[in-house]
């Protein structure tokens, strides 16, 4: 019997999980931005880690390709639940501009269930900010 | 201004003498000599010559192997070995053919190293065999891709896909790795790093063998990143392709479209105005500066000193906030246009930037005393993933990991048509051990003269009128073009080819990582795990470049950049509604 | 009934067991009687006779000696057991030289005399030997066994004569000092328990010779002779400063240089055989350090030693039954197939680590104490302190090696040659149930050192010597309880376990990705100084044994260089040496 | 009772439980303070484990089960156990019993040895390289933690309890003893698996190393028995050291801590070695030579 509403402690303490499917880069850099002196994520309990067992967020940026594909499937069953799934950028949001790439290029939420996106080529920083937020309003239930 | 005109008179004249040279040293095998310009030769040879022209270019006049390009003419296929003379900027393009179907070229990675991986991907990617290259497995494409079918020969239609069944899926999931029983190595372990790795921000799996910790062997599979960049190009619009190759890499997003469009101006021959010139370089320079920052700052993350990273990016905020105040962007800057700049940089505010450039220099100061002279941090690099001289010849490496091998390379030395880069005095900073922490001062080194040739650009720019920054390209001849630019991780490699239409009918880029992450085969062998993580960071690896993507789109647009956004949100909001 | 009747049974069942027909079912089950009954009346004759000797001359029963019967006669039922699901040749032969060493090992221990005492030291040797023997391919070894061993009781004998010449009697009890013959004695006690730099039959033994017989002589009963006779020698002996510090000394370089050798073993045989040799060092530290928690401290040690030891072995043993290999770079992710074995051996491994609660630390807390207040500490306080530090450092790095160990055998992940194991092959009672006990007797000598050993053995008076105690009992309820709440504390908290893949980067593990224990250490091994000195230490550079015999070898060649076999050259020799002869007279 | 009593709440699990938590805020806001940032609140350690009991559990598919979740467990109660003997002679010196600083000494081993075990039993490559540079470096640092312990012997006259040392005064006030404590620093740094010597965790190389595999309740018994560990090494310093523990003492060893994480980068394995074995042992020797000599 939960004495106070599990989700809450959540939202204090973020661990970021970082899958770049087939990014141009730009979006994973500026993941990592966020969390330098400027935006400085840590005041919000948000750390990014290496292993995907430790996380409570998997931002997916880039296009998923056929190579990563079972990747991204394999991680995703792997991580421990409670999750958040962010696809983060075009790419992995919509395809971008690779819908029609042979690489049988698809956007995250066909190949696993997603929160949230975040839109942009790339998000600037304070987009990554403000959609970790609604992230957290959203699983405070308010939104 | 005089003594340019002479250097560039003299190096014109020993460009020259390289020509004759070469004349003299191929004779008869030469079948066609087709120069298009002083620096652009195509020479054609027949395939049963090639090995020994390579070897007269690459090991005996001592021109670096930049890239092969390969050519889907339908009646036949062609290949293009690209060398460059570093020392006066000419390019000599052997122009080999053979058949479409079962097409065979003998191999020239025995002479020179760096070709390992080109021709393995002109295998998988256009169908053409190498003949004695007995490594011709995938490099880009996944094991599971059908036998058979060549994604960027001109029959494969824009738009198809090749669906994946799960049998095949399954079979991906296992990695293709072995250790050969026969060197009696049963002591060997196979250590991953990656493709999802702390290390890299990007998917890549270096197969490390190692015994005990001790790195025995490297070996690198790429393709995770694979999206084709070169077939979408080849069905996008000449000006459109300048906003799909700044997305091959979000670091490099003003070197890859300064080299495309320094390509289409070396096809169309066309000079652009003077003020386009140093409005290039301003941000160009400023990419360099953002780019060694952040590879400062990783270097340290990796090495597990944060307080490096944490205070390299504090200061690069600084330099991406001069790149917002000229672009509007802080990456994908969207500055570069094939005949100019797409935007002028108001005199006005040139002021302003200089001083914001002026406290970035104390900055670099800090971190070239606290750094570089920490005992640990010397303890960690020196010594650490050496590339002798010898091995970068033969990986044909670039940019800083080839000057760090004591290598005078620099295009922008050399290849300076339509950048302001010979009008501004700077130096080539060279050095001699090859070992991480000399890429490491290489890199912080060069951050000042990048401060130098920005100071010099706003200068003269404010002696320039504003306005004029683009001559307007009308037509676009058929053609070849090269272009190519010294991006922060060295060269930045763009051949197009044209018919005259709409599109490039061939666009081939390669990256600098292309070439230097190879070379992490000889560099990051010998030490224990460690070292091998920091060396392969060191050569600043940027797989997105590395495995563009291919794109072509038989001369339509399907989507702009608005629609693409909007389609976004739109499923968004679909998805929204479904989830309510 | 007295103690005197089990070495009468015991020496008649090796008669037995000699003529007996080598048939398993015949044997096994008479083995087992014999042995288990052996130590029943042990226990009776031990506990619930008057045991008082004095009507015998030549013997006697102190506490000590009572408490070493006890546990010889304790191993011989416990290897009874396991030899008879082991051993599968010679059986009949296997257990006459069985029994012979128990008997003789009982001997030595109640025996008041030298001569006597001599007598069956031989004896235990000499069924040593034909117990190596027994196995076809360790001839070598039994011979090296032999020669050292045989060696080393000619020094014994010396040493008994110039203690003879000095007190006029054979019996064991004070006598005045004599640095030589203390030399000699000591000698025999370090070969014996196998300590430097008399160690090098050990690993050979350990690697050639039936497993049992490793688990039982050299690491176990040997042990305990050896230590046994090394506190004698210390009760009858008044040893002065230099001679203790040398003694110690021998004991630091006895454990530091015994487990670098181990740390680099690619075979657990031999990995636990160099063990063997180097927790000897921590024996002679404390009985040497002449301080009573030292003196107890050591001979506790010996006592645990003898079962953890064991019960690696043991365990090692029921592996290499398992898989047919001894070799680590070729087990792996054996914790499921062998559950009981793996965790016996993670209990020894933490005993002889020296990790808290189990015995092994009781022991290694009183020997430090003790070398901390050692006799030497006023003379020699720098060699002294070095000897504290070796002692200290050399856990950490025994720690070490038994990591190596059990990640190479019971974890990380499986070799692919292991699926393949026939269910037979797989834990037998025989086989489980000595590792069994002898966890359990690890466990409990930890948990109630005090009230089980050092109490019965040395009286409760010693115990005034520690102000307040160490309690592992206390300890353990405690780290019991805080396991109990932070059961309750994941039990709370509701979280849910599932099972999934393993995460290198997105791919699944590939077999070529095992990192096997063999290259645990490949980064210490190849360390500037460690490296040249394990080059050397591979030709056997610092083997006495083979140096001895290389010298032996130079020498008969010279003397083979005249000997030609030309017979002038031989008349002219005799001829040569009558006219010295001569000349001398 | 009073020992369960003393052992679960005061001074053991609990209030090591929350003075580490608060000495890890501590070390992360002035870690962020170094880099010019803002830095997490103060409940945030609190957050990361509470966070950490609610989320599933994820076990490793070829792993030892038992032995890959009960690492975590012991580890937690015997980093326990050693900050409640350490807390003991601290608050109720009269308790101290003889030997109890081997006891505490070994005891504080077995924190780093249970990481290596449930590493191993995890079945995961990096994670068995995790646990052979853990090994690795409790060989480093426990050769020289223990020639710091030894010199402290020689110039206490070998006190074994733990409670007599703050009476004895300060063992780093004499040259020896000040070496000693110099060494002790560095033993610190290494015990706690600070960065320059976190090669085990290298989260740049191997992902995380020996944590690799850990997920939900599992990771937060090994957190939180960091945080003990936190309170627990550098308390055991200052007592034999600084002469007794207070809380001033404490937080100065707290900030070294930091500032040398923060001003480094990592060591590789080998380099720590060698550090250790061949710069500080003979600064070592020389400090137990100089003991003797009464220096």
């Amino acid at each position: 019997m939960p004495v106070i509403n599990k989700l809450n402690i959540l939202t204090k303490s973020i661990w970021v999980f970082h899958f770049a499917a087939a990014a141009c880069n730009n979006c994973d850099i500026e993941i990592l931005d966020v969390l330098t002196p400027r935006f400085d994520a840590e005041r919000f309990g948000i750390k990014l880690i290496g292993s995907i067992k430790h996380a409570d967020a998997m931002l997916v940026s880039g296009i998923v390709t056929r190579k990563t594909a079972h990747m991204l499937k394999d991680i995703y069953a792997m991580a421990p639940q409670p999750l958040a799934v962010v696809a983060f950028g075009s790419c992995a949001s919509s395809q971008g501009m690779f819908k029609d790439s042979c690489m049988r290029t698809v956007p995250v939420d066909e190949i696993i269930p997603v929160n949230a996106y975040i839109p942009g080529c790339p998000p600037r920083p304070e987009a990554i900010i403000d959609g970790v937020v609604k992230v957290i309003k959203k699983l405070r239930g308010e939104i | 201004m005089e003594d340019k005109k002479r250097e560039m008179l003299s190096e014109a004249k020993s460009a020259a003498g390289g020509k004759d040279k070469i004349k003299k040293l191929l004779g008869e095998k030469i079948v066609n000599w087709q120069e298009k310009n002083p620096k652009r030769h195509y020479i054609e040879i027949k395939k049963e010559h090639l090995r020994d022209s390579a070897a007269v270019l690459f090991t005996e006049l001592g021109l670096r192997f930049n890239i092969a390009t390969a050519l889907d003419n339908i009646k036949n296929m062609e290949v293009l070995y690209h060398f460059s003379d570093d020392t006066t900027g000419v390019i000599f393009s052997l122009r080999v053919a053979t058949d479409r179907d079962g097409g065979e070229i003998p191999t020239i990675s025995d002479i020179i190293t760096g070709a390992k991986w080109i021709e393995r991907e002109i295998h998988e990617l256009f169908g053409i065999t190498f003949t004695g290259n007995d490594n011709l497995q995938r490099l880009l494409l996944d094991p599971a891709w059908p036998e058979g079918v060549y994604p960027l020969r001109k029959d494969y239609e824009y738009g198809r896909k090749e669906e994946l069944s799960e049998e095949d899926e399954e079979s991906l999931r296992r990695p293709n790795i072995k250790i050969d029983d026969e060197d009696g190595d049963k002591q060997c372990t196979i250590i991953p790093i990656g493709p999802y790795h702390p290390l890299q921000e990007e998917p890549e799996f270096f197969e490390l063998k190692v015994r005990g910790e001790k790195v025995v062997s490297l070996n690198i599979n790429l393709g995770y990143n694979h999206r084709s960049i070169e077939k979408i190009s080849e069905g996008k619009h000449w000006d459109q392709v300048t906003f799909l190759v700044e997305r091959i890499c979000g670091i490099c997003s003003c070197s890859h479209p300064f080299a495309y469009v320094l390509a289409v101006e070396d096809l169309a021959g066309i000079e652009i105005p003077e003020r386009a010139k140093y409005i290039r370089c301003v941000i160009a320079e400023l990419e360099r500066i953002h780019s060694h920052l952040l590879w400062l700052g990783l270097a340290g993350h990796f090495l597990g000193y944060n307080t490096v990273w944490m205070w390299a990016w504090k200061y690069r905020e600084t330099v991406l906030d001069l790149c917002e105040q000229i672009s509007g962007n802080r990456n994908h800057y969207a500055m570069m246009k094939a005949g100019g700049v797409r935007r002028d940089i108001l005199n006005s505010e040139i002021d302003d930037m200089k001083a914001n450039l002026k406290t970035i220099v104390s900055k670099i100061d800090m971190f070239k005393g606290a750094v570089l002279d920490d005992p640990v941090i010397h303890a960690r690099t020196k010594n650490v993933g050496i590339l002798t001289k010898e091995d970068a010849i033969r990986y044909c490496v670039t940019g800083p990991t080839a000057r760090a091998s004591g290598i005078r390379q620099d295009i922008r030395k050399i290849d300076i048509a339509n950048s302001a880069y010979g009008l501004v005095d700077w130096d080539m900073i060279v050095l001699e051990n090859g070992d991480v922490f000399d890429k490491a001062v290489c890199r912080v080194l060069e951050m000042y003269e990048s401060v130098k040739i920005i100071n010099q650009c706003f200068d003269r720019l404010k002696e320039l009128n504003e306005g004029n920054i683009c001559t307007e390209i009308w037509d676009l001849p058929a053609g070849e073009g090269i272009g190519r630019y010294e991006a922060p991780r060295g060269e930045c490699w763009h051949y197009v080819k044209s018919d005259g239409g709409n599109t490039p009918i061939r666009h081939k880029i390669r990256a600098p990582s292309y070439m230097n992450i190879l070379s992490n085969e000889v560099a990051a062998v010998g030490g224990i795990v460690s070292d091998a993580a920091i060396t392969l960071a060191a050569v600043d690896p940027c797989y997105c470049c590395t495995e563009r993507m291919q794109a072509v789109e038989n001369g339509k647009i399907k989507y702009d950049w608005e629609s693409l956004i909007k389609m976004s949100q739109e499923k968004t909001m679909k998805l929204k509604a479904e989830q309510k | 009934m007295d103690l005197l009747l089990p070495i009468r049974i015991s020496a008649a069942l090796a008669v037995i067991f000699f003529i007996l027909p080598d048939k398993r079912k015949l044997v096994v089950p008479a083995a087992l009687t014999a042995a288990i009954s052996l130590f029943i009346i042990s226990i009776y004759s031990l506990f619930f006779r008057d045991i008082a000797m004095s009507s015998r001359p030549y013997f006697m029963a102190d506490n000590i000696s009572k408490a070493v019967y006890f546990l010889i006669s304790f191993f011989g039922a416990i290897m009874a057991v396991y030899s008879s699901g082991f051993i599968t040749r010679k059986l009949n032969r296997y257990f006459a030289y069985f029994f012979l060493t128990i008997a003789s090992s009982l001997g030595v221990v109640i025996s008041a005399n030298w001569l006597i005492f001599t007598i069956f030291w031989g004896i235990s040797g000499t069924a040593l030997f034909l117990m190596i023997q027994l196995e076809s391919g360790a001839n070598a070894a039994a011979k090296k066994t032999m020669i050292i061993l045989g060696g080393s009781d000619s020094l014994l004998i010396l040493g008994i004569a110039i203690i003879y010449y000095a007190t006029g009697t054979f019996t064991i009890g004070t006598a005045p000092w004599s640095g030589l013959a203390a030399a000699c004695l000591l000698a025999a006690a370090l070969a014996k328990a196998g300590g430097m730099p008399l160690h090098t039959w050990i690993p050979g033994c350990a690697e050639k010779a039936p497993l049992p017989v490793t688990a039982f002589i050299p690491a176990a009963l040997d042990k305990i002779l050896g230590i046994y006779m090394m506190t004698r020698l210390f009760q009858i002996m008044r040893f002065p400063p230099e001679a203790r510090m040398a003694v110690m000394i021998i004991g630091a370089i006895t454990i530091i240089c015994a487990v670098f050798m181990a740390l680099k073993q690619h075979n657990a045989k031999k990995l636990l055989a160099y063990h063997a040799v180097s927790q000897v060092g921590y024996m002679i530290l404390g009985i040497a350090s002449g301080n009573l928690l030292g003196l107890i401290g050591g001979f506790f040690h010996m006592v645990n030693n003898a079962i953890y030891k064991s019960a690696l072995f043991l365990g090692t043993g029921q592996v290499e039954k398992t898989t047919g290999t001894d070799r680590l770079e070729k087990l792996g992710g054996l914790a499921k197939l062998l559950p009981i074995t793996f965790t016996s051996m993670l209990i020894a491994s933490f005993a002889i680590s020296g990790i808290p609660p189990f015995n092994g630390f009781y022991s290694k807390w009183l020997i430090y104490q003790g070398i901390l207040g050692a006799k030497t500490a006023k003379d020699f306080p720098l060699l002294t302190m070095l000897c504290l530090l070796a002692a200290l450092f050399g856990s950490g790095l025994t720690l070490a090696s038994f990591m190596k160990l059990l990640h190479a055998i019971f974890l990380g992940s499986s070799s692919p040659a292991i699926g393949r194991i026939a269910p037979d092959n797989r834990e037998k009672f025989s086989l489980v149930f000595p590792q069994i006990t002898l966890a359990a007797a690890c466990i409990l000598l930890g948990l109630f050192a005090v009230n089980i050993f050092i109490k019965p053995v040395f009286g409760s008076g010693v115990l005034d010597e520690i102000r307040g105690s160490w309690s592992p009992g206390t300890a353990s309820l405690l780290m019991i309880a805080g396991i109990v709440i932070g059961l309750l504390l994941y039990w709370l908290s509701g979280a849910k376990t599932r099972r999934a893949g393993s995460f290198i980067g997105g791919y699944k593990v590939a077999p070529e990705m095992r990192v096997s224990g063999v290259t645990f250490y490949a980064s210490i091994e190849n360390i500037f100084p460690f490296r040249q000195i394990f080059k050397l230490a591979d030709k056997k550079i610092f083997d006495l044994y083979e140096m001895t015999k290389l010298g032996l070898f130079y020498i008969i060649g010279i003397l083979r260089y005249f000997h030609t076999g030309v017979l002038s050259n031989y008349l002219t020799w005799i001829f040569a040496g009558g006219i010295i002869i001569f000349l001398a007279l | 009772m009073t020992t369960l009593f003393h052992y679960l709440i005061f001074p053991g699990l609990l209030f090591a439980l929350v003075v580490g938590m608060i000495a890890s805020w501590i070390e992360r806001k002035v870690t962020a303070r170094v880099q010019w940032r803002v830095g997490p609140p103060m409940l945030q350690p609190l957050y990361d484990v509470m966070k950490l009991f609610i989320k599933e559990n994820i076990v490793p598919e070829h792993a030892h089960y038992l032995t890959f979740a009960a690492a975590p467990l012991i580890s937690f109660v015997s980093a326990g156990l050693a900050a409640t003997i350490i807390g003991m002679s601290i608050f109720f010196p009269s308790s101290g019993f003889q030997g109890d600083l081997i006891v505490v000494a070994y005891l504080l081993v077995i924190p780093a040895l249970s990481l290596i075990l449930g590493a191993a039993a995890s079945a995961n490559p990096l994670a068995s390289l995790g646990a052979s540079r853990e090994m690795k470096m409790v060989l480093s640092y426990e050769l020289i933690f223990w020639i710091a312990l030894i010199v402290a012997w020689i110039k206490t006259g070998g006190l074994l309890n733990l409670s007599l040392f703050a009476v004895n005064g300060a063992v780093g006030a004499s040259v020896s003893g000040a070496i000693a404590f110099a060494l002790m620093l560095i033993t610190m740094q290494a015990k706690l698996g600070r960065v320059p010597f976190d090669a085990a965790e290298a989260e740049t190389e191997i992902s995380g190393g020996t944590y690799i595999e850990y997920s939900g309740p599992l990771l937060g018994f090994f957190k939180m028995s960091q945080y003990i560990m936190l309170v627990a090494v550098p308390a055991l310093v200052s007592i034999i050291f600084l002469g007794g523990a207070s809380i001033g003492k404490y937080v100065i060893l707290l900030v070294l801590i930091i500032l040398a994480e923060n001003t480094n980068p990592r060591l590789k394995i080998t380099q720590c070695l060698r550090l250790f074995w061949f710069f500080l042992l003979p600064v070592g020797l020389i400090a137990i030579i100089l003991a003797t000599l009464g220096y």
